[in-house]
């Protein structure tokens, strides 16, 4: 399968970006903490409404962190016209989406881990039904990456880009944020059996864009 | 068919919409009763004449969905090589931007209704907050669609960017549905949107509203299609004017052999 | 009308301004691109159009 | 058959015509001058060779690929050697190269051979942020070397490099051009790359003066024989 290794070359180039430049650690991570710690100060933190919203909070602040995550992502392929050198290189545009994808995925997971012991320590909350949490997070962050990696390379190249990528991700990635904060939220007040449906539709919302992604990245990377 | 008689087929349209758009006007102002009687709206049981807003609504959301179907479905034209012409793509931008005013209307109207009726400009109604991702959904393409380059790179970035869109409406429409179902606040949500018909006017004047708004969409997207047209044209023979004129200056210039 | 006119006026009064803006503003383009057109040499018959289709719009707003 | 074949090729920048109408032949094994001044279109008929740029008319074919149906598959054979590097600011020049080589398909072990050759053993592993103009230029040369492609297109490849790099650089297209590689570059420097090219056309306002190969055919130019010029 070419088109799996030479998504893995991918993934593992921007990931060794990642690890060297160390933008996500250094500037994505921090920047989603701080939001954490501003919707603590928004909402009065010595009422109960914090833990009760903790989920609403945690992925809102997901999803900004994965507007800048996809930014930043593009960003390094337009620095040195190194989007040219990808399509000259003959390497299938489902690869590069798949690979790209892929690494801001593992990039997400890994911010939503340090996340998650944020929102458990600053809001209060108790942590419970862990094997709803994973494939939530999981289903979740697939969606987003996709989503974001569709609209990344649509506005890539563009002047406009940091300001057309929230514009597009946020209002697609709406029934994500609806369905990963009821299913946290399910999992949190322990009634997990409540979650699984809303799991289901986060599973049917990443199956729908990693599809559309592999099917039109190559056309959005030639011709767009 | 002829220029001439497509003008006259247009200003035709125009005339019907306008007519039709001023009938439901005065049909739903002036001839349907207030909902469940003057003395229902005072008991609480009828809507009185707040209901009447429900007349330029529900034929607004239907636009807007009708609008945003158009837009996806000229966008598979596009994308299909063998219906490909730019045509399709100047639709699509035409009815998404009609799409994105009648959803406009529909959460304003919706707004209006449901001071008086709900107690308050907005509830967390499924399709009240469907519409309102919708509207910002299309914002985004509508954006997309102005950031410049050739007007194919145009069309293929928003065909897609388009396509996208319309597949998250079914998942965002059932996401908040099921969501508004499973918590609902209770006593907000009892006045349903939906009028009670129980007079023949008011089911007639339903449907004229729904008929007029498409008669006026179908005259205003072709117009603006028309004007996307004329623009297109005009850039296009600049472009060629500037070829020529590049061909021109160089061929005027000495062409001296070059040796090495 | 009841104690709610106000909200249904506005309501009338706000669609009748949107779409009564929109399509001026559509129409008022359409002949100034298609005089534009006719300029530089373009086709004359969608002016003719376009001015035909204006008193008809304008009925509309 | 010619490498590369052009026929009234236009193409369109946005709203600007870059490219008016370019015929352009070249051989199997030649090296091919662009020269013009700035704004002719040098650097958008290579990049519409590389077929990153569409036709809006005319005709193109590559490597024995009609462009107007496929503007991909001849890529894996070429390189284009452009402004810009296409490289990645953090990796370091061996992770670029060897990126460069992973993506064509190419088998990565070429890469320090590569390095070697544009004398960036030194720089291995330091990153591309750190590299000086010039040895970026050297970056860019070895990647676009490594794949040995059959077509090489470099825009101002003399750019940035100093008298040695400017040797190495000829001393390298003249051995691809005596392997049968063919050569397109886009260059200022007039006096040296019309030392080493086989032929010179000159690229003004998006035309083409002496592109067409009239009388010539490839053996004469994989001789090393300088051609004058077809120009009417």
């Amino acid at each position: 399968m070419t088109i799996l290794s030479d998504a893995l070359a991918v993934a593992g180039k921007d990931l060794r970006i990642e690890a060297r430049s160390r933008v996500t650690l250094g500037q994505i991570l921090p920047f989603g903490v701080l939001v954490l710690l501003l919707f603590a100060f928004a909402l009065d933190p010595q009422s109960r409404l914090l833990p009760n919203v903790a989920p609403g909070l945690f992925w809102i602040a997901v999803l900004l962190a994965a507007v800048l995550a996809v930014s930043r992502s593009f960003a390094v392929e337009s620095e040195h016209g190194a989007r040219d050198a990808l399509r000259l290189s003959g390497i299938d545009g489902a690869s590069v989406f798949l690979g790209k994808a892929g690494a801001i995925v593992l990039e997400l997971l890994a911010l939503e881990v340090v996340l998650l012991i944020g929102t458990f320590g600053l809001y209060n909350v108790n942590v419970r039904g862990l094997e709803v949490l994973i494939p939530t997070a999981v289903a979740a962050t697939c969606g987003i990456a996709a989503t974001g990696t569709v609209y990344g390379i649509l506005a890539a190249g563009l002047r406009v880009r940091e300001t057309l990528v929230p514009l597009l991700v946020l209002p697609v990635t709406a029934p994500v944020l609806l369905g990963a904060t009821r299913a946290f939220d399910d999992a949190l007040t322990g009634s997990t059996g409540d979650a699984w449906p809303w799991v289901q539709l986060l599973v049917v919302f990443a199956a729908v864009y990693v599809t559309a992604g592999i099917v039109a990245f190559e056309s959005l990377l030639e011709e767009a | 068919m002829s220029a001439q008689s497509r003008s006259v087929w247009q200003t035709a349209l125009g005339a019907v919409a306008a007519l039709a758009v001023g009938a439901t006007v005065v049909m739903a102002l002036f001839v349907v009763p207030a909902d469940g009687g003057r003395d229902a709206f005072v008991r609480g049981t009828g809507q009185g004449d707040a209901y009447r807003l429900l007349f330029l609504h529900v034929p607004s959301a239907w636009l807007a969905y009708l609008a945003f179907g158009v837009t996806a479905l000229a966008s598979l034209l596009w994308l299909f090589p063998r219906t490909r012409a730019l045509h399709w793509d100047l639709l699509a931008g035409a009815s998404a931007e009609l799409g994105v005013i009648f959803t406009g209307l529909t959460l304003a109207l919706g707004s209006l209704w449901g001071k008086p009726i709900w107690g308050q400009w907005w509830a967390w109604d499924a399709r009240l907050t469907t519409t309102a991702v919708l509207f910002f959904l299309y914002l985004g393409y509508l954006a997309l669609r102005r950031v410049g380059g050739s007007p194919e790179q145009r069309a293929m970035r928003s065909s897609i960017a388009a396509l996208i869109a319309f597949a998250d409406v079914p998942i965002v429409h059932f996401s908040v549905s099921w969501w508004t179902t499973l918590h609902q606040d209770g006593s907000v949500f009892n006045a349903k949107m939906q009028i009670h018909i129980q007079d023949t006017s008011m089911q007639a004047t339903l449907l004229l509203g729904v008929a007029a708004f498409t008669v006026l969409y179908a005259y205003l997207v072709l117009r603006r299609v028309q004007l996307l047209a004329v623009e297109e044209g005009l850039a296009e023979r600049e472009l060629e004017a500037a070829i020529a004129q590049r061909v021109a200056a160089a061929g005027a210039r000495p062409r001296e052999a070059v040796s090495i | 009308m009841d104690r709610n006119w106000p909200y249904v006026a506005t309501g009338y009064l706000l669609t009748a301004g949107v779409l009564g803006s929109y399509t001026t503003w559509l129409l008022r383009k359409l002949r100034r691109a298609d005089r534009l057109g006719a300029a530089a040499g373009g086709a004359p018959q969608a002016a003719i159009a376009a001015d035909a289709g204006a008193s008809a719009g304008e009925r509309v707003s | 058959m010619p490498v590369v074949s052009t026929r009234s090729a236009v193409c369109v920048l946005g709203r600007f015509p870059a490219l008016a109408g370019a015929d352009l032949d070249v051989a199997a094994g030649e090296i091919v001058l662009l020269s013009g001044p700035n704004g002719a279109g040098k650097t958008t008929l290579l990049r519409l060779i590389a077929g990153l740029l569409p036709l809006r008319s005319g005709s193109a074919t590559v490597l024995g690929v009609d462009l107007r149906r496929d503007r991909r598959s001849h890529r894996r054979h070429l390189a284009l050697v452009g402004h810009d590097t296409g490289c990645y600011d953090d990796l370091t020049v061996r992770e670029n190269v060897r990126f460069g080589l992973r993506s064509a398909g190419a088998d990565v072990r070429q890469a320090d051979a590569a390095i070697e050759r544009l004398g960036l053993a030194a720089q291995s592993g330091i990153t591309h942020r750190r590299l000086s103009a010039g040895q970026r230029r050297r970056l860019a040369l070895a990647v676009a070397f490594a794949r040995a492609p059959r077509l090489l297109l470099l825009d101002e490849p003399h750019a940035g490099l100093d008298a040695d790099g400017r040797a190495l650089l000829d001393e390298l297209l003249a051995a691809a051009s005596s392997e049968g590689r063919t050569v397109i570059l886009a260059s200022h420097e007039l006096e040296r790359a019309r030392a080493l090219a086989h032929r010179e056309v000159v690229v003004d306002a998006g035309l083409l003066h002496g592109g067409v190969l009239e009388t010539i055919d490839g053996d004469v130019v994989a001789q090393g024989t300088k051609v004058e010029a077809a120009v009417s």
